[in-house]
């Protein structure tokens, strides 16, 4: 743990390779560059980082064995809930959203981002701390969670709603046969199946069984990562154009937000006994916004939301944020409050 | 060359709909179909520039009769919550028909 | 089904006038597009085997009205040069019209 | 704007075709041919997923006068097992002509 | 050699990774999952595979010489032509399929699946068993040969059967040119080519030569093979949908002429003086069938067989029984007869 | 420096992978293989290959210090706009070619391979020959300046004749504001921006902070350069069938043109103090011709003039003549001169 003051702790990190490929990213995009990552090459990048960040929590949660975990995991599953179920009351009644444009945005912060999950473990590595390696394990449970309580706050908002206003509103009913797509969009999209899938095998495997796989999942996880980060600036990049047309209300929610549940994410990873690195994570998890598994889940389930709204401020504002402040400043948090 | 005329329909939507388009064509009495992926595309819902799922658009050909043709785009309108982006349009062509392949050969 | 008769106008050219395209079309009229790849192509000025940028081609799909389409044929005519590759055709279509979602919802 | 009508021929059958294809219209008299991606497709002979090469599609686009457009359809018709997944449709269309680059240019 | 019953193999062999992430690519598929890989990314992984197949295979024949490998190179042809004429017996005479539908089928079980052969490899390595090196030329031999053998078979006992109706039939005649059609596409289609290809180059370049390669081809290469595995199982899963579609003939013939090829292939192997680990990887190349070249040339060739046949026996059935069960089972059978 | 004449050098690399997998390339070709390597893959093959240059060159100049390599740098600028003017001059008065022609032909010569570039870094790298790392800085240089100068060769060139003719021809007009697009394709260009970028990335991070993804940008570059040369062979193979129609002016041209600039290049480099290797390099880079940023460019900015001349030159007779003979002869002549 080299680094000591907060300010020291964001210029660690907006030097290393990481942030400035995402710099490049979204410069290249200012710029109107042609610049274009391959859809393929997009989607071959996220599967392998999922991979490897599900093999190496699984054979880590073998290592210590279930019970040991079963603490930070309840938290979790809390966190994955009561983020989007304060998010949409924040949005609801303080920015006047729509039921709709509410939940949606919610669940994109209830869940979580595996590429800043990712960045964040080499911010720590880069200054040796080493977090619990079976974190891995929670953006599993996190991803999933945020977006079904987001989808399930709509239903029961305009249910309730409906009922306030005595009116019978037939779309809603057609819709009560959606919980399932819902829950299965969810649990088997992209992201979750190879994440969960990933875990299980890294846990039926062991250390040993994966280590055959280390020279490909382990070794090259800081190069690859650093062209996902370009292709994420690109994506990103042109979110900015629109961050204007979104409104001050939710550009300041976009950053606020992910600082609050940060802090939380962080205290509660500190008090269920996490070390300063897990609880630094916690806290990423916490205040990081999902951008591949909610927008699809968002667009299937409640078509009612603007896209430009979850879109801009996860995409566009929380994860840039996150990536170049948030990142440090969690971990500064850690330190204070429970660094040795 | 015996041809046959039928309705050529065109549907441009949103990448999340392919597997409700799926079934409702299906359900409303289409034969088959060809889907290609499209690159990027602009209309009254903006720029769909393919980059995230939620941005990209398919585009379905449909070879049907008149009635299901309008049968298709009579439950789109229905069914379709009209936040979503589709475009669709038709028109006629004439079809090769081929004498099909005798069974067991 | 309410529908609507336009013109499909279909533009297939060379990659690297995507940008001109795009802008040309929108400063024409078009009040949207569909772009598509184009996987290889044989025309007038040879083979497009699409492994080089330079050799790639795209194809556009744009529901004009008549006007428009006619604008956009003209302004293409006189503004690009004539080595590009480019191949353009129209047809009639009846176009499916939605009622659009009402605002804020 | 000078417009010249002519036939739209579009085919869409298996990629391992894709050589034999070309060789047939060029040699039955097309000056030209578009080839797209096709994702996935559904007919009488089953479900093209476009997983494995054997079950990918390919779409032809071919801008050619009414004969040769027969002439085409009829040598598919003659030359190609009927065991083949293959799809042909036509319509006509109005196609852009421009002056032509002057040589050495 | 830590395994000693034939149990004891397959625990081992289900428990590695590249099994189980072709276990998640099929229950992916079960569940309905979107999960899908992009063709760009299946190309690329497939000439991986086959570019670091074969450079290591040339070099390795390099360092033997030719001369040394002359017996088990003859014992190769004559086992890729044996399988699919006894496949196209059985199945025309027991199975009662077509000619056209025997012989596409026949075709298949002589080529060869090269990614069977480099889950066979890990699996080995995983014992501590090593196989002769020079082995991977073998799969450059035999995948054209069963094809072409497949193709001509077809094309003989169309002939013959025309003899006995005393018929002229105009369509066999017409393709009387298609041989040199076929042999170039069985040379020049994407596998042979890069396998000859990469294998000519290894021989070239010799072990110094590649040895700048090895942190791509080398090291990555378990890993690599773990993603294509994933994809092999989406792939796969999707057959299995037809799989009661083919009938009990076939399902048993996909799942029995593997045991039998492949105990001939042990056999064989070891009798030309194989090790315990060559035996092994002669009887898995015997005992596996080809899903990459076979299926397209077939297409082409034998258009009148039914793809779905071929497809569902030999990726459906044939391929997952020597991925869980089959590898184990020949190397158990190895060590058994020529085990030490 | 194990080599010692000129036959031995190229024979060395003669025998060396990635030379051998783009002979490969152009085999399949030639032999009408359906062997292709997905779009998506070259784009992803690309991006690493600039990435790794860029990253490497950026921390190495961080290493000597800007200051130490400026003469190098002029000397760089020099040759990127005295190229393609001589080149300009051969091609408009020897070779008969139209104005247009002869600008874009000449841009891709003042132009630069980073793939060549990269073949001759592992060439001198096997005879454990050390550049200069920083020369890729020059890569960065040398891409945008070459065409920059060809289009701007057209549009002078064009201007002269027309006051010559008094002619007021309205395209040239037409196309003055022409030169900001031109400036900024160059620049933008995807080649130029990851190079650039890349390059800045390396600078800020230094070796310490790039040493993260050695494993990724480091290791493998040899590897996946194999791959590259395969597709790349794919590429120049489908040019050579249009080599005859070029005319034999423009043959001569495309092998003694990096031959005279390879020579001028090692010359310069010796004299501005590079070592024997980074003369090489220099007159590497001299020798090559663009074939990603340039085409593109030109077909944009000088449509007039035709494609297939250009890229049959570059792509279909000079890459693949510096692949073979020209790096070695550049290395040789190095050593003949600069060599102690
Ligand atoms: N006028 C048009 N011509 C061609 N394609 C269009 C047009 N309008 C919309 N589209 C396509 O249909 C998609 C959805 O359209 P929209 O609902 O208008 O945003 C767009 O993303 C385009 O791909
Ligand atoms: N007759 C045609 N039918 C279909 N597509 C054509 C035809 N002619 C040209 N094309 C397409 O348009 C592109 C440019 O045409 P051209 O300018 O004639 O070379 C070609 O590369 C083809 O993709
Ligand atoms: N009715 C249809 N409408 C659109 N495309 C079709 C239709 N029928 C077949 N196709 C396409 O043509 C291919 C071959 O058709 P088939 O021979 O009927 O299986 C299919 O895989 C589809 O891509
Ligand atoms: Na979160
Ligand atoms: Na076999
Ligand atoms: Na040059």
């Amino acid at each position: 743990m080299v680094d000591h003051t907060l300010l020291d702790a964001i210029g660690h990190n907006l030097t290393a390779p990481m942030p400035l490929f995402f710099a490049l990213g979204i410069l290249a995009t200012l710029l109107r560059s042609e610049l274009k990552v391959p859809d393929a090459l997009y989607i071959g990048l996220t599967l392998y980082l999922l991979a490897a960040i599900g093999l190496h929590g699984g054979a880590e949660i073998r290592e210590v064995g279930i019970t040991a975990i079963w603490m930070p995991i309840v938290a979790c599953f809390l966190l994955g809930s009561m983020i989007p179920i304060a998010s949409y009351f924040i949005l609801r009644y303080m920015g006047k959203f729509s039921i709709h444009d509410s939940a949606a945005i919610a669940g994109h912060y209830g869940s979580v981002s595996a590429v800043t999950f990712a960045v964040a473990t080499q911010f720590l590595s880069s200054l040796q701390v080493k977090p619990e390696g079976y974190l891995s394990a929670f953006l599993a449970i996190l991803e999933p969670t945020g977006v079904v309580v987001g989808i399930l706050l709509a239903r029961i908002a305009l249910q309730v709603e409906t009922q306030q206003h005595g009116e019978s509103d037939g779309s809603v009913k057609n819709r009560a046969g959606w919980i399932r797509p819902v829950l299965h969009e969810a649990l088997t999209g992209t992201g979750s199946i190879i994440l969960l899938g990933a875990l299980v095998i890294g846990y039926i495997s062991g250390q040993d069984g994966i280590a055959v796989t280390k020279p490909f999942f382990g070794d090259l996880f800081k190069g690859v990562l650093c062209l996902f980060m370009l292709e994420m600036g690109l994506v990103a990049g042109r979110r900015l154009a629109e961050v204007r047309a979104v409104g001050a209300f939710l550009i300041a929610f976009a950053i606020c937000m992910p600082i609050i549940d940060g802090t939380i994410g962080v205290l509660v990873g500190g008090f269920v006994g996490l070390s300063v690195g897990g609880a630094t994570m916690l806290g990423v998890m916490a205040a990081s916004a999902s951008y591949i598994a909610a927008p699809a889940a968002m667009r299937i389930s409640i078509p009612e939301a603007n896209p430009s709204f979850y879109l801009t401020a996860s995409l566009g504002i929380t994860f840039p944020f996150n990536i170049a402040m948030g990142i440090p400043l969690y971990f500064w948090l850690a330190k204070l409050v429970f660094g040795s | 060359m015996p041809m046959e005329k039928a309705i050529l329909l065109t549907i441009i939507t949103e990448r999340v709909m392919e597997p409700t388009l799926k079934e409702l064509v299906e359900r409303m009495g289409a034969q088959g179909y060809t889907i290609e992926d499209v690159a990027s595309g602009w209309g009254k819902h903006g720029n769909r520039t393919g980059e995230l799922e939620s941005d990209q658009s398919f585009k379905m050909l449909l070879i049907v009769s008149t009635p299901v043709a309008r049968r298709i785009l009579q439950e789109i309108e229905r069914s379709l919550q009209p936040e979503y982006a589709i475009t669709a349009f038709q028109h006629e062509v004439e079809v090769m028909t081929r004498v099909p392949a005798s069974p067991g050969s």
